[in-house]
């Protein structure tokens, strides 16, 4: 029990240190160099105006974090979908890349008329463009985890008879996952700012609406207490994301706890 | 944003879309006032305000997926050149508010000066344009105003930032920005455009529908902007509970900011007009021509066409 | 017949050109027969294991199993390979039901039968320990246990004992002995012991260095059931002794 | 010989197909709905803007892909500072982490004015923002790799009484350059769109100023055809990045190709 | 005294609970000596070994080195870990120069003489290859030249020649024979070939099954430089059988 304790003391200390210094050094760098509070506020007065506008804040997060999740749900189901029909066929793989990579070269604000006009004003835009901008790191990572499983697991199962979708679900899933996982977090990373930039785009509530509000009005304090926010859940994002892999690949932790049980000893 | 109005919802009303051309501020007091005070309602509409980013909304208008938008004479202009089927309904503002600005301590007092400067801009030709007329106006002939003032896009930046690095100048409406100059305390030059040269007076902002629409449901249209008219109207007579109205329909807006611009500017709506929302002819076919002049629009665009004073409501 | 290879031929690309591997191995393997294949250490047994098994198309020649042509075509032989691919992801037991959920039979019960097998493996207390827990003689004894759950009627097994201790190698040999006696299959077996391949087998295939070639061959006359007293009969001696001397002639 | 333009022409022509396939369906979708050309121009619309728009493009790609290269590369550079540094120390990875994603969470267009207060508008902000968009997707997927290296091969170098720097040369690195080309993969997709929104903040030349007054003035297809650029030098520095990849770890395809080739005979 | 082992003990976790894999292991090995260890498999030689080399930390006891305490501490040994651990990213020649390199030596240096040691391995054709294209036995070759290469006093190899046929195996130990009568090593050796360990050693350790103790040991007096005739000698046969039995005894 006590071992469990000290483990999340120390597994939790260091961001919270490093935070902490960060926001120190923020501090200490405004009052320091006197910068005006409307270009750069100090960390105590985005706290002070995070208070002011906590209800604000809470009638906002919802809508994003929903857009989010959604969006980025759902940009994980097609990255999945992709990465499979894409290492099944090395004609789709060489076919389907350059589209991919220009989904994600167009400027989502320069189509943004073609957005609302066929998906409205709704969730449903925010929720494509969360998804058409988590899907991509998944794509990219899962492909190449896929196609780097251990070819001589691949030809045992062959040899057993598999089908290709067995050698998937069997070798190149399993194989992949940690690879996949690498892209789901650096897509659960994008997935709120995805949701703020969707709503910038036409909405009515949002983080992303609070933020752009907030700037227009001059309000540097308030556009970082938005930044906050957005962190904040996507801090969130990425350790549900992290605990997810643990879950998954238990193996893949396996022998690298012993090495690190190593490291820590000497 | 938008508050909810009582009557809010039931089926007889007829459902509007207007887009803003950006984030609420104080150019669209007079649509929030209709809304919250019924006036739409009145008028037997249910009105739904979006926010699209930027000028999002002169297309979405002109291809029928909003019924009404806010503009500005420029875009209206170039978009209709380009084919966008829009027409300007009402002029917000009877004259461009919008002007040079520069910090105090940057000596920019007249066009003259802006030479070997740098300019901040939102990255539209029309600048140019606006950079050169006003330097021809104060004697300095140029062909190209790039080899006399730097221009860089300072996009989303805003003007006390830019001015503190290396931006001089840059456009602003002062009924916004200037008015947030003067609660900070930071003391700026203003050159307002209209007092350099008559022709850049031109309507910006406007409020904004579609040629189709004014053709197959004019009744609509009449409505509106009786109620917008309405709404405006309360606004010039009551500035700080319109402000009031907006800050509550988009509560992330300064309320300080709000209110003070909006003492500004609802003497300004109406100005010297016989009427909220009237636009003049000379005003459309002297910038239509100017544009034309500095090639701002490549096809010739015919400016009757661009606008109409039809829906505002009789005196 | 149960196998026949036909001028089997195959070759690698290496920096230096061309690297002819297996060069036209003719070869028959009845219903039911133990065949070990013995030669020097990277003379092509593994890749004919895997010509057989279908994982590599030869260059020439062709390949046959019931008298149909397998040539290229996987999912006909229960193969172990030399190293063991145990799945990290799999603990022992998942491991050694792969082949069942393959072929999408039942899995508990794959499992179960799995279990039942550990202790002949002496893997009863690592039923549920992922491999990279295992000592290297136990990985090789979960391997060899998945290829004998796989149990097609063809097993192609590439030195399934080589890192087992002389004591594990007999019970494991004795149990192997004892199960094809009573489920008869067709085995072709690589092995380095010559006296494994004698104990074993039926007949013992000797190849030459590479490219591999079959340089003679041994029917091995011992009666069955085979018992460990018969490796000091005379028989057996001769045996190991013609098989060694083949091995080493062209030295 | 012709083997070799055989396998050219395998390899190249499914993207060219692809991306045919997709223009046709493209202009046959605008020619049938008839939608607006100021809303969504036809493919045979931007060929022909792409014309008429030609010196300007030129004029305007340079400043972009030199705010992109120099970008992406300073991103790579300071993501593998930061992969070792994170690998190096458990502390470490705890401890940045939560900094590193907060560096990505923070809209650029938000904090655009502090960017431009400290560098200004010369080229230097731009690559600023190119390393932070890139540089992401290499931290996370490089540390990934580093981590999950085969413990054996790690012990076996200790064993030879290896420093943990040789450790990293001699495995880790290694080990984790598929993954750390995964990243880059990723990285390089966004680099060019990444320098594009740079501009956005403020630039008199580039891309990102090209397209952004196209916008304005309602010249969609001129903003179709700053796109298609974009997407065009998007695809070459990715795939710039996968022949790096196969140059820099042949290994890693030896065995692939050994099963492919199988896979095709099939 | 080169190596002192003295109450070693370690565990792992286990689904089960705490599995103890090396109960208190006293052993001590003189300068210049050969001593084989053998023990079934799974009993904890691995383990043993990744104690000495310092990966692993025991659990209780000390392991001194010329004297000097170096429990827990890397770099005094080289070893060959039972599974070949080539780095694919290297070909065989680079793979052997790899402690030269991590020693900070002459690289170039370290890749001839490696070049020079390839013909006793087998592996002339193959110095730029990627381990991915040998064969099993060619991987065991290429780790032990890496291993003989990185050349500290005291050798670990486990299992070395498992992997290789009789004659390779023969031709390698002789080789390995020859080698430390000319630069004496202290060698510690794991092997499942009793006939290896009596012919190459000074000294036969033979362990329990696990947890690993010490069961016996036996000296073996067998005259060096030693022969293949010698195999057949009444003393060598000793030697085995009393090994054999050593192993069989609580069976
Ligand atoms: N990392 C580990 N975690 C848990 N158990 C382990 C680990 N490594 C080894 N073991 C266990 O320790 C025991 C001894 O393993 P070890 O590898 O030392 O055996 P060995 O004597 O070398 O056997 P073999 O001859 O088969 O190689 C085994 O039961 C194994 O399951
Ligand atoms: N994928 C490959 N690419 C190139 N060469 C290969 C490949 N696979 C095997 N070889 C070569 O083919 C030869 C025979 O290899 P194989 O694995 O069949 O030998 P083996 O008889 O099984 O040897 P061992 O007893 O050592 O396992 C070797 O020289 C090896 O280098
Ligand atoms: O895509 C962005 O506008 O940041
Ligand atoms: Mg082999
Ligand atoms: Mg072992």
């Amino acid at each position: 029990m006590r071992r469990r304790v000290k483990k999340r003391f120390r597994d939790g200390a260091p961001p919270v240190l490093t935070v902490l210094l960060f926001l120190l050094v923020w501090e200490a760098g405004v009052r320091l160099t006197g910068i005006e509070r409307w270009l750069l506020p100090a960390p105590s007065g985005i706290a002070a105006s995070f208070a002011d506008s906590w209800e604000l804040i809470q009638r906002h997060t919802w809508p994003t974090l929903q857009e989010a999740v959604l969006g980025f749900l759902l940009g994980i189901g097609v990255a999945l979908l992709l990465a499979v029909l894409i290492q099944l066929s090395a004609w789709l793989r060489r076919g389907i890349y350059p589209l991919l990579i220009g989904s994600q070269t167009v400027p989502i604000i320069a189509v943004a008329p073609l957005l609302i006009l066929w998906f409205g004003y709704g969730l449903l835009p925010k929720v494509l463009i969360v998804a058409l901008v988590t899907f991509f790191p998944v794509v990219v990572s899962t492909v190449d985890g896929l196609s780097s499983a251990d070819p001589d697991m691949v030809r045992l199962l062959r040899s057993m008879g598999a089908k290709e979708w067995q050698v998937f679900r069997m070798v190149r899933f399993p194989h992949a996952l940690p690879s996949f996982f690498s892209g789901m977090k650096i897509a659960a990373t994008y997935g709120v700012l995805g949701a703020v930039i969707a709503e910038w785009l036409g909405a009515s509530e949002g983080l992303g609406v609070f933020l752009i509000r907030s700037q227009n009005s001059f309000a540097a304090d308030r556009v970082f207490v938005a930044i906050t926010v957005i962190t904040f859940w996507s801090l969130v994002l990425f350790g549900l994301v992290c605990l997810a892999a643990r879950w998954a690949a238990p193996w893949a932790y396996l022998r690298k706890e012993d090495s690190w049980k190593g490291e820590e000893k000497r | 944003g938008g508050g909810h109005d009582a009557g809010g919802g039931d089926s007889g009303k007829k459902k509007v879309k207007l887009m803003l051309d950006w984030v609420p501020n104080t150019n669209h007091t007079g649509l929030y006032v209709a809304k919250e005070k019924g006036y739409f309602a009145e008028e037997g509409l249910e009105v739904e305000i979006a926010t699209p980013a930027e000028t999002t909304a002169n297309q979405l208008v002109g291809a029928g997926k909003a019924d009404f938008g806010i503009s500005s004479q420029e875009y209206v202009t170039q978009a209709r050149a380009e084919g966008v089927p829009i027409v300007s309904i009402a002029a917000i503002l009877q004259h461009n508010t919008s002007g040079f600005a520069a910090p105090k301590g940057k000596r920019i007092q007249r066009p003259k000066d802006f030479v070997g400067k740098t300019y901040g801009g939102w990255g539209t030709p029309i600048e140019n344009a606006f950079i050169q007329t006003v330097l021809n106006m104060d004697g300095v002939k140029t062909r190209n105003v790039e080899d006399q003032v730097k221009i860089v896009n300072m996009g989303e930046a805003d003007f006390f930032t830019a001015t503190e690095r290396n931006v001089d100048f840059a456009w602003i409406y002062y009924g916004w920005t200037g008015i947030e100059a003067k609660l900070r305390g930071v003391p700026i030059d203003f050159l307002e455009l209209r007092e350099l040269d008559p022709v850049l007076d031109f309507y910006t902002p406007t409020v904004i529908t579609n040629e189709k629409k004014i053709k197959e449901d004019p009744e609509t249209v009449k409505k509106f902007m009786k109620a917008v008219s309405r709404g405006y109207e309360y606004a010039i007579d009551h500035p700080k509970e319109s402000a009031d109205i907006l800050v509550k329909a988009a509560p992330e807006t300064d309320k300080k900011l709000a209110r003070a611009s909006q003492k500004w500017i609802s003497k300004r709506y109406r100005a010297d007009a016989d009427r909220w929302g009237e636009q003049k002819e000379k005003v459309w076919t002297d910038f239509t021509e100017w544009m034309w002049k500095h090639r701002l629009i490549e096809k010739k665009m015919d400016p009757d066409k661009a606008f109409t004073n039809e829906f505002l409501p009789e005196q | 017949m149960k196998l026949e290879m036909e001028a089997l031929e195959q070759s690698y690309a290496s920096p230096t050109g061309e690297r002819r591997v297996i060069d036209r191995v003719d070869l028959k393997v009845e219903e039911g027969e133990f065949v070990s294949l013995i030669g020097p250490s990277g003379c092509g047994k593994s890749t004919l294991f895997n010509l057989v098994s279908g994982l590599e198309r030869p260059l020439g020649g062709r390949i046959r199993k019931d008298g149909s042509d397998i040539t290229g075509a996987t999912g006909h032989v229960s193969y172990m390979p030399q190293k063991d691919c145990l799945f990290p992801w799999r603990t022992v037991v998942e491991n050694a039901s792969l082949a069942a959920e393959v072929a999408g039979k039942d899995k508990k019960k794959a499992r179960e039968r799995a279990e039942r097998l550990l202790p002949v493996f002496g893997l009863e207390d690592f039923a549920g320990e992922y491999p990279a827990r295992l000592s290297g003689g136990m990985r090789q004894r979960a391997a060899l246990l998945r290829t004998v759950m796989a149990d097609r009627d063809l097993w192609l097994l590439d030195e399934p004992m080589g890192a087992l201790d002389a004591l594990t190698r007999e019970r494991i040999q004795d149990w192997l002995l004892q199960i094809l006696s009573r489920f008869p299959r067709t085995v072709l077996f690589i092995t380095h012991s010559v006296d494994e391949a004698v104990y074993l087998s039926d007949r013992v295939v000797v190849l030459t260095p590479r490219p591999a070639r079959v340089k003679g061959e041994l029917s091995i006359t011992l009666p069955r059931p085979r018992t460990r007293e018969q490796m000091t009969s005379e028989a057996f001696l001769q045996a190991k002794q013609w098989l060694w001397e083949k091995l080493h002639e062209d030295k």
